[in-house]
């Protein structure tokens, strides 16, 4: 175990060697480079994740450490390390998705300029991803934090010569940074609350030294978990996310999918003990997470850009798994997130496919009736979208509806009822993208249609791996096989505390037919979804612009995401420019400086007004010495 | 008296004797000699002045002579030593400037020495009539030195001037000595000491009413507020060299005498002048200090400098005690060899241009003269009061005593003060400083060797003097608590 | 009967004003010095006066030395304005006004 | 008789310094100065101070005195006579000031805080037996002031060879 | 503490005169050989810091390498130099800049370079006999003496528009503020000799005095205001500004790097210790300047348009970090606050000497004269990104380690100070990320960037340590936290005591009737 640090340690390795030296090494060897370093990670993992599988479930986790990091008074900080059931899900999920996006983006990339650059900085977000996950504490964590934050600053502005690109790199990195500062308050509360940061003593001395409800804890999971709203793009700070399409495809795969969106949710996966001590919290974050979803999907009814679309729907996904970590169903949260790191990696990687087919045309009104000249691609595609939508028997059908189910579960009526219509949502939009890409009339430019051509076997081949794993990948938390829910008993020992202080019901499973039954109306709301698109978009295409008309309002606060952007610009942004512009001019300048000159001028002023009396006249100064002399002697008279 | 007896006697007046002699011996040689080999004659002044230095070897008895007219302690000698180390610089520097302006004649340095006779027996003086007439002595030559160019029309105004109000002030501080005299029955400073450690002999209205006027006339030559408005008129006028010599050589023998008359013939007197003396050294550096900041000419600029530099003197007779006076004697050399170093350059630079008063002559001088550059900045950081240097060995132990006395709110008003100071001559600094013609720029190395004889002189002895004290102070500050000893 | 000391000093006190008014007040040179020789000639009434009256004769001496000092002075502030005369053919104070400011 | 003699001189004395200040023409003054400097001599003579009398007269309205009526003639200045205006404005600043002065002086003198110092013991009868007071001083002179009597030779050394610098012919 | 027989500090301190020595005799023209020269002293100068690092021991809180010699033994002055962990630190700053300015000056400077030289030599003496100096008067000698080359650096060599007045404002402002601490010396000092009998201007005598309240709040302010302008803390932050736009490239380095550290340590050396009192008293006014300088410094930063002004703001939101730590009067916040010292040496250095490069090329810093430079200078675009990123506080590196520390500690004190250090956090990633989309993103806009010479081995060489060094303290930052860690705590054990024994006084009202009272006493 001791030497889990290979795993982020190879993507860094790769980091550096493309970093320093990749602009001067042959493209082929950049890209083994950094696939192959990504590949050895995942192997690792594998190799990893065998051995923890040998342990009793109860022994399931270690804590290498590898050196003292800060030490400062009774504060410590150690590079360590936690190997554990959770993390090894992530762990294998990062490395695992983030390989094929690796090998993906060696087709994708392959005209690009800035090769070396692009794979360093993937090889890097991958890298800092892993310590991300595999932190023991929480310090460590917000490298790892602030790790992909900056990674996805230089991946999103990779293109940095297109000001869109740059603007949203440095959207991403300062709202989350904004959210960061959340993180980082969380931190200072809990160290100073518990004296330490390491996962397990602060569990340990929370369930120990504190009863449920206890406001420092709300504190703490709070400020912690307005670092997840910035990282997983959540209400009210998702709004960098939708831009950071701005990237190369494959980044957006990255980010969207297998690593920094999900961020979130494993960190407050990893603090459900925390959580699960205070309920506040646990109820903020199922509100946030269930608005964000219905929020985000609406949004993304309208929208025209490929990527965008999908960014929305990232972050909706992204509301259901608070939702469920938010009820207390921490492996649903954990369990939709690996089921979407799969489908959403492979829409995003499609999507790039399909824009890399069009020579970088993103306007889905613009496409249509790739179907036939991109098979590969589309079959994948509708197999994601499929899993999306939560259609039996794909992935996201299982995640999905068991976050819905446990939604319900809890109590949580309202929320439950939200979350469906989001499901509704969900699958009408993907597949108003499926339909517009991929069926009707071509509406592509003429010259740019011939040019059209399927991926090449690098991008395919991680297309249809992830094809397979998004209808599969749900299959392991099946009740039936093999005891049932395996991945949720693998997952439990890290739970269980948490579950334990929530009293959840879980323990006792509700009857199969009510789940049964539940799962009916998942797909049902799902299919309606589905039946919506094609009677708007196959059927009738006139539908969609009489309804935009008729509504037309309501269809612009959609499609301009309800002015969110505008309103931050105006309210925060500009008015901030404006304050600094004004306290530069006249609080700096004039004001302090001013004094300060001012001192320096009132000084020369007197100067001049001093000199006068130096007249030049014999008189005046013998009268001034009398003056003297007369002042002197009242003085002494006075005496 | 008899002539062993006046021989006796005569051990007391050394330097006295040794620098009135080699100044009528250049009146002499003068006589005799040819026009064009009057040179010499400064190297006479230069010999006779380190003889006269070398005298003060003798360990001073203390003992007063004369039927107490003068007393030989190691107050006078420090101040002599002051006035003697300012009178050598200055006659270096005066080399090139006479030879120059024709006006190289032997009168000139004997009455340089005259004058500095007239101060040292200012200085020691123990009778009131030596002090009035060791101020005479050295007052009437400097009118004369003034005037000395007699073709410019400014040096005529100078010494106009200066004799005007010269005797106007000399007229108070008689007036005010008849009053002490009246008051005490005596103007020896023993015996009034004497009479006045009597209890309750102070709140005598001649005695305070004298005292007033003396100090009025005192303060008329150390140019303090408001009795200062002469100074730079006739500083401006005068010789540069000779600016020089009035700016420390009259500061140190007045001092000196105002020392004496306060400490020695009326201790009782100046501690009710406290919050007077107070204001006087404020509105001194004050004034002075804010008329040195418009001045275009660095000339004029010394010159209402030279008027601060009398107001933080004054804080040290503010102090009034030992710690003040000791510091009032290192600051008196600190500031002779500073600003007769700062005259030196200003004299180089005269020596090499037209003029070198104005602050836009300074202009560019690094680059002309890196040497005489570096040695401007070093005499202005150290009038400046910058570490390490004399200056600010000077103004510390200054301020130093003042605190201890408890004059906290004086010493931050000095110390704002040396700020606004620290405007003006950085002004000059930069000026120096100032990038542009790069063209002529020359080694320090080579300018250096390029230097007259009497610039060398000058500006290296005034340099490592500036330095020495700043930096290793110790020694000085040895000398002057035993000169400020015999005065306790 | 003999005539008390501060009369004389009061005499001496108003020579010595007279003379200060005439440094104040006149602009010509010559006449300054002559007011300044008035105000040396009440010190030295005073310094005799003191002298009388303390039975002392350090006054008087003083006096003398007063007188050749004052002499001295004059004559060298005589040269000073006859020199000043030569390049300003003046002798009036208030139009020698090259320095100031 | 003194009383009278005594106001009698001091009046001269001061009316005929008020003179020399006021009268606008400087030879006029300087024939005041004159006269007042006799009365001061006669004064001086009141108090028994013969030598200082003598001196008065020797230098002050000797020598002294021709100096500077030789300088006025030199000089020959044009009757550009005072711009009183101007004389007038100057009063009325200086006045003020001179009274404040004068009033201090008149206060120290009369106040009851005004006391003499210890008398030296060199009274009428002991200058008598000194011979007089001129013998008296002159042995002062050479005894006690021996130094300061020295120290005027340079005093005038200096007065002299300051003027011969001032007014020696151009060497050019 | 036994002496030791070698003066390594005092050659540490002295060496760099040395250099000036020899350069005055190497000929004008020759700017190769002064150049070696004067790099070969500051790695010497280095290497014998090094050997003081090696010999510390962080063991123990006595000041260590101690010399002392009577020097004015009539006015109790001595040369005393002695280091202890804080010390140590920022001496190994300033030793380590040394080489690395005169490289960045290698081709910079072509007018006049030995006088060049010579200042920064001289700068480096009075620096480094700053942080050694443990006698007051000392410690007043070095800190005056450096503002000459210093304004002379701004005046020969800094951009012709402005720096008469630069010049003049730094020098007159610094001097303005430590003028008072000199007479808050003599105060202290004859406090001394009238409670003790004995007097002397040693530290170590000093800080063994209990001052009465009212006394230490006159010399906390007094000491306070020398050291609150050098910081520069809001209000007193507008020299810098002018300062560093007019500097050339290495002044502005040092300027950045040291000398405004010589305000921080001085608070740290002097204020903390000696007045724990008024210190305590204080810190509610020191904290919210701190504040205030942090986000106002970062504000001030949003709006300007030249490269060296933005980064000098940046320089006032940063610093505002170090004193929020000292005087959070925590472990964490303290220690953070010393480390950030180092930090914000290296990374506002790096940008100093970076922005520095860029000007040598093109002449100009406006941020709207550059644009994509990232295409035609890819290796200085990623040693600034790295800088920036350094300076921004991304964990990995060095600034993270400090910050993080500062704001723990002052979490503890009171979260909502925290709260507005850590806005200054997102506020410094927008402005200098904004700075570095402007500078380098987007297309080349001007055609004179289009052919600019990325870096050569020489400005590379200089990059790499400055870089190595914020990856090492970002990394591994105990092996320096545990040097200062012991005189850190010491510093603070009399201002604990006095939070413990002073609650309730820190009030305005308290404040002018103690001030009052002392006022009275005279």
């Amino acid at each position: 175990m001791e030497t889990a640090w290979v795993i982020p340690a190879l993507p860094f390795a790769g980091f550096l060697i493309n970093g320093l030296w990749g602009r001067r090494l042959a493209k082929k060897f950049v890209g083994w480079i950094a696939c192959g370093a990504m590949g050895l990670a995942f192997l690792s993992a594998l190799r990893l994740f065998w051995i923890l599988l040998q342990e009793a479930p109860s022994l399931r986790f270690w804590e290498p450490v590898y050196y003292t990091w800060i030490r400062v008074g009774d504060f410590h900080a150690d590079v360590s390390f936690l190997i554990d059931p959770l993390s090894m899900v992530m762990i294998l999920v990062v490395t695992g998705v983030g390989f094929l996006i690796h090998v993906y983006s060696v087709g994708y990339m392959h005209e690009d300029p800035g090769y070396a650059r692009y794979f360093a900085y993937l090889n890097l977000f991958a890298s800092a991803m892993l310590v991300l996950v595999m932190a023991n504490n929480l310090l460590l964590m917000f490298v790892g934090w602030e790790g992909v934050g900056l990674c996805s600053y230089l991946l999103i502005g990779f293109w940095y010569e297109k000001r869109s690109a740059s603007d949203a790199g440095k959207k991403a990195f300062i709202v989350n940074r904004i959210g960061d500062f959340g993180f980082l308050l969380g931190i200072f509360l809990t160290f100073w609350t518990f004296g330490s940061l390491n996962f397990r003593e602060i569990f340990q001395a929370a369930v120990a030294g504190f009863s449920a409800g206890d406001a420092v804890l709300a504190g703490i999971t709070l400020l912690l978990f307005v670092g997840a709203m910035g990282k997983s793009a959540q209400i009210p700070l998702y709004v960098w996310l939708p831009d950071a399409m701005e990237g190369p495809t494959p980044v957006s795969a990255l980010i969207h999918a297998a690593t920094m969106v999900t961020a979130g949710v494993y960190m407050v996966a990893r603090c459900s003990v925390l959580y699960a001590l205070a309920p506040f919290s646990m109820g903020f974050v199922a509100m946030i997470g269930c608005t964000t979803a219905v929020f985000a999907a609406s949004i993304g009814l309208v929208q025209n850009d490929i990527k965008r679309v999908l960014a929305y729907s990232t972050v909706s996904q992204l509301g259901y798994m608070f939702l469920g970590c938010g009820v207390g169903a921490f492996v649903a949260g954990i369990f939709h997130l690996m089921t979407h790191a799969f489908f959403k990696a492979l829409l995003f990687l499609g999507a790039g496919s399909v824009i890399h087919a069009l020579s970088g045309e993103q306007d889905i009104q613009r496409m249509g009736g790739l179907r036939a000249k991109l098979p590969v691609t589309f079959a994948t595609f509708l197999m994601g979208s499929l899993a999306i939508a939560g259609i039996f028997p794909f992935a996201g059908f299982f995640s999905k509806d068991e976050i819905l189910f446990e939604t319900l579960m809890s109590g949580h009526g309202v929320l439950y009822a939200l979350a469906l219509g989001g499901a509704a949502l969900t699958a009408f939009y993907m597949f108003r993208l499926v339909f517009l890409t991929f069926f009707g009339e071509s509406r592509l430019d003429p010259h740019a249609a011939h040019h059209v051509h399927e991926a090449p076997k690098t991008m395919a081949v991680p297309l249809m791996i992830l094809a397979a794993l998004s209808l599969t990948g749900g299959w392991i938390q099946l009740p039936g096989i093999e005891g049932g829910r395996v991945f949720g008993r693998f997952l439990e020992p890290v739970f269980h505390e948490a579950t334990a202080i929530l009293g959840h019901h879980g323990a006792a499973h509700p009857p199969l037919w009510l789940e049964g039954a539940l799962m009916g109306v998942s797909v049902a709301v799902a299919l309606a979804g589905i039946f919506a698109a094609y009677r708007w978009y196959i059927k009738d295409p006139q539908r969609p612009v009489r309804m935009a008309q008729r509504f037309s309002r309501a269809y612009r606060w959609l499609f301009h995401k309800y002015y969110v952007d505008e309103l931050y610009q105006a309210a925060i942004v500009d008015p901030l420019k404006q304050a600094a512009e004004t306290t530069h001019q006249w609080v700096d300048r004039r004001l302090i400086d001013g004094a300060v000159d001012g001192t320096g001028s009132v000084f020369r002023s007197l100067s001049g007004a001093v000199r006068r009396i130096q007249t030049g006249l014999v008189h005046h100064y013998a009268l001034s010495v009398l003056a003297g002399a007369c002042l002197l002697v009242l003085f002494v008279m006075a005496l | 008296m008899s002539a062993l007896t006046v021989l006796y006697e005569c051990q007391g007046i050394v330097p006295a004797l040794i620098l009135s002699a080699t100044g009528v011996v250049i009146l002499l040689l003068d006589a005799f000699s040819p026009l064009g080999r009057k040179g010499r004659l400064g190297a006479v002044a230069v010999t006779g002045t380190v003889f006269a230095l070398g005298s003060l070897a003798v360990a001073p008895s203390g003992a007063e002579f004369f039927h107490g007219m003068v007393v030989w302690d190691r107050f006078s000698v420090f101040l002599s030593a002051v006035l003697m180390v300012g009178a050598l610089l200055v006659f270096f520097l005066s080399f090139d400037p006479l030879r120059r302006s024709g006006l190289e004649c032997g009168e000139y340095y004997a009455l340089v020495l005259f004058a500095t006779t007239g101060m040292i027996l200012m200085v020691q003086a123990a009778h009131f009539i030596m002090l009035f007439l060791g101020l005479e002595i050295f007052s009437i030559a400097i009118y004369i030195l003034v005037g000395m160019p007699r073709h410019e029309k400014r040096a005529n105004e100078a010494a106009l001037k200066y004799v005007l109000l010269g005797g106007f002030a000399s007229g108070f501080l008689l007036y005010g000595l008849t009053f002490i005299y009246g008051a005490t029955g005596s103007l020896s400073m023993s015996v009034m000491a004497a009479q006045l450690g009597k209890a309750d002999a102070v709140f005598n209205s001649y005695l305070l009413f004298g005292s007033a006027l003396v100090l009025a006339g005192f303060a008329f030559k150390l140019a303090l507020v408001p009795f200062h408005l002469w100074t730079p008129d006739v500083y401006e006028g005068a010789p540069t060299p000779i600016t020089a010599y009035m700016a420390v050589g009259v500061k140190a023998a007045v001092f000196g005498a105002l020392v004496r008359t306060f400490w020695v013939a009326l201790p009782t007197v100046h501690p009710h002048w406290a919050v007077f003396f107070w204001a006087l050294a404020a509105v001194t550096m004050t004034v002075g200090n804010l008329m040195a900041l418009a001045q275009e000419s660095v000339k004029r600029m010394l010159a209402f400098s030279s008027i601060a530099h009398a107001g933080y003197l004054f804080v040290a007779v503010v102090a009034d005690s030992k710690e003040g006076l000791t510091a009032l004697l290192v600051y008196l050399l600190a500031y002779t060899v500073m600003n007769v170093g700062a005259f030196g350059v200003m004299v180089a630079v005269q020596n090499r241009q037209e003029s070198g008063e104005r602050l836009e002559d300074f202009r560019g001088l690094s680059s002309r003269s890196p040497f005489l550059a570096a040695f401007m900045a070093l005499f202005l950081f150290s009038l400046a009061g910058i570490p390490p240097t004399a200056g600010f060995v000077g103004k510390f132990m200054v301020f130093s005593a003042a605190v201890q006395s408890g004059y906290t709110w004086l010493v931050i008003i000095a110390v704002i003060n040396s700020v606004i100071a620290a405007y003006y001559y950085l002004r000059v600094v930069i000026m120096v400083y100032r990038p542009g013609e790069e063209a002529a720029a020359e080694d320090p190395a080579s300018e250096a060797a390029r230097l007259s004889a009497g610039e060398r002189g000058a500006l290296f002895g005034a340099g490592a003097l500036t330095a020495v004290v700043g930096l290793w102070p110790n020694a000085f500050w040895d000398l002057a608590r035993q000169a400020v000893h015999v005065l306790f | 009967m003999a005539v008390p000391v501060h009369y004389y000093i009061i005499v001496s006190a108003l020579l010595f004003a007279v003379g200060v008014l005439g440094v104040l007040t006149r602009r010509n040179a010559i006449v300054i010095f002559m007011s300044i020789e008035l105000m040396l000639n009440a010190g030295n009434l005073s310094f005799v006066a003191f002298s009388k009256a303390l039975e002392g004769l350090d006054g008087q001496l003083f006096v003398f030395f007063v007188m050749v000092v004052a002499a001295a002075e004059v004559t060298v502030g005589l040269a000073i304005i006859v020199t000043l005369y030569r390049n300003w053919k003046t002798i009036f104070v208030d139009e020698v006004r090259l320095l100031k400011g | 008789m003194e009383l009278f003699l005594f106001v009698v001189f001091s009046l001269i004395t001061l009316v005929s310094a008020g003179a020399v200040v006021w009268h606008p023409h400087p030879v006029k003054s300087a024939l005041f100065l004159i006269v007042s400097f006799f009365a001061m001599g006669g004064l001086y003579l009141l108090m028994q101070a013969e030598f200082i009398a003598l001196m008065q007269v020797l230098v002050y309205a000797g020598a002294v005195m021709v100096l500077f009526l030789f300088v006025i003639m030199l000089l020959n200045l044009k009757p550009r006579g005072e711009d009183r205006s101007a004389f007038r404005k100057r009063l009325r600043w200086a006045v003020p000031l001179i009274l404040v002065f004068v009033g201090a002086a008149l206060t120290a003198v009369t106040s009851p805080l005004a006391r003499l110092g210890p008398a030296a013991g060199q009274g009428a009868a002991w200058v008598e037996s000194q011979g007089g007071n001129v013998r008296a001083v002159g042995r002062a002179l050479f005894t006690r002031a021996f130094l300061p009597f020295e120290v005027t030779s340079i005093v005038l050394l200096v007065a002299v060879v300051g003027v011969i610098v001032l007014a020696k012919k151009e060497r050019r | 503490m036994e002496p030791l027989s070698f003066p390594l500090l005092s050659t540490l301190v002295f060496l760099p005169l040395v250099g000036v020595l020899v350069l005055l005799f190497v000929d004008r023209e020759n700017h190769a050989v002064q150049r070696w020269t004067a790099l070969t002293v500051m790695s010497g100068g280095f290497v014998l810091a090094l050997f003081v690092y090696a010999g510390f021991d962080p063991g123990t809180v006595a000041f260590q390498f101690e010399e002392k010699h009577t020097w004015i033994p009539g006015l109790g002055i001595s040369y005393h130099v002695g280091i202890d962990g804080i010390s140590l630190l920022l001496v190994m700053l300033t030793a380590f800049l040394g080489p690395i300015c005169v490289l960045a000056c290698w081709t910079d400077i072509r007018v006049r370079l030995k006088e060049f030289l010579v200042c920064l030599l001289f700068l480096q003496t009075g620096m480094l006999g700053v942080f050694v100096s443990l006698d007051l008067i000392l410690f007043y000698i070095f800190w005056e003496v450096m503002l000459i080359p210093m304004a002379l650096l701004i005046l020969m060599w800094g951009h012709p528009a402005r720096r008469i007045y630069a010049a003049v404002k730094f020098f007159l402002y610094t001097m303005a503020g430590s003028v008072l601490m000199l007479v808050g010396i003599l105060v202290l000092y004859f406090y001394q000799a009238r409670t003790t009998g004995t007097a002397s201007f040693d530290w170590t005598t000093m800080a063994g005095l209990s001052l009465p309240f009212s006394l230490q709040l006159w010399l906390f302010l007094a000491f306070g205001l020398a050291f609150a302008i050098k910081v520069p803390m809001f209000p007193f932050h507008t020299w810098l500004p002018d300062a560093h736009t007019e500097a050339p490239t290495v002044g502005s380095v040092v300027l950045a790097a040291v000398l405004l550290k010589m305000g921080t340590y001085g608070f740290l050396r002097f204020n903390l210790p000696l007045f724990p009192d008024a210190s305590v008293f204080f810190m509610p006014l020191m904290v919210a300047l701190a504040l205030v300088g942090i986000i106002y410094g970062a504000f001030m930063c949003l709006v300007q348009k030249d490269l060296k002004r933005l980064i000098a703001f940046s320089s006032v939101s940063h610093l505002g970090f170090v004193i929020l730590g000292i005087f959070s009067f925590t472990v964490q916040g303290v220690q953070g606050g010393v480390l950030q010292m180092i930090n914000h040496g290296l990374s506002t250095g790096a940008l100093f000497l970076l922005v520095g490069m860029l000007y040598e090329r093109r002449h100009t810093r406006m941020i709207a004269d550059f644009g994509g430079l990232s295409t035609p200078v890819p290796t200085f675009t990623t040693f600034f990104m790295i800088a920036t990123l350094a300076s921004i506080g991304l964990p990995g590196l060095n600034g993270f380690v400090g910050e993080f520390l500062i704001l723990l500690g002052t979490f503890h004190v009171k979260p909502v100070w925290a709260v507005l250090g850590a806005t200054g956090v997102i506020l410094a990633a927008w402005y200098m990320l904004w700075m570095v989309q402007r500078v380098f993103y987007g297309t080349v806009t001007h055609a004179e960037n289009a052919t600019l010479r990325d870096l050569v081995p020489r400005e590379i060489g200089l990059l790499v340590p400055v870089v190595a060094m914020m990856v090492w303290i970002g990394v591994a930052p105990t092996s320096f936290l545990q040097k200062s860690e012991p005189a850190v705590q010491h510093v603070l054990k009399n201002v604990q005591e006095s939070v413990r024994t002073a609650q309730g006084r820190s009030t305005p009202w308290m404040m002018a009737c103690a001030a009052w009272e002392h006022l009275k006493g005279k």
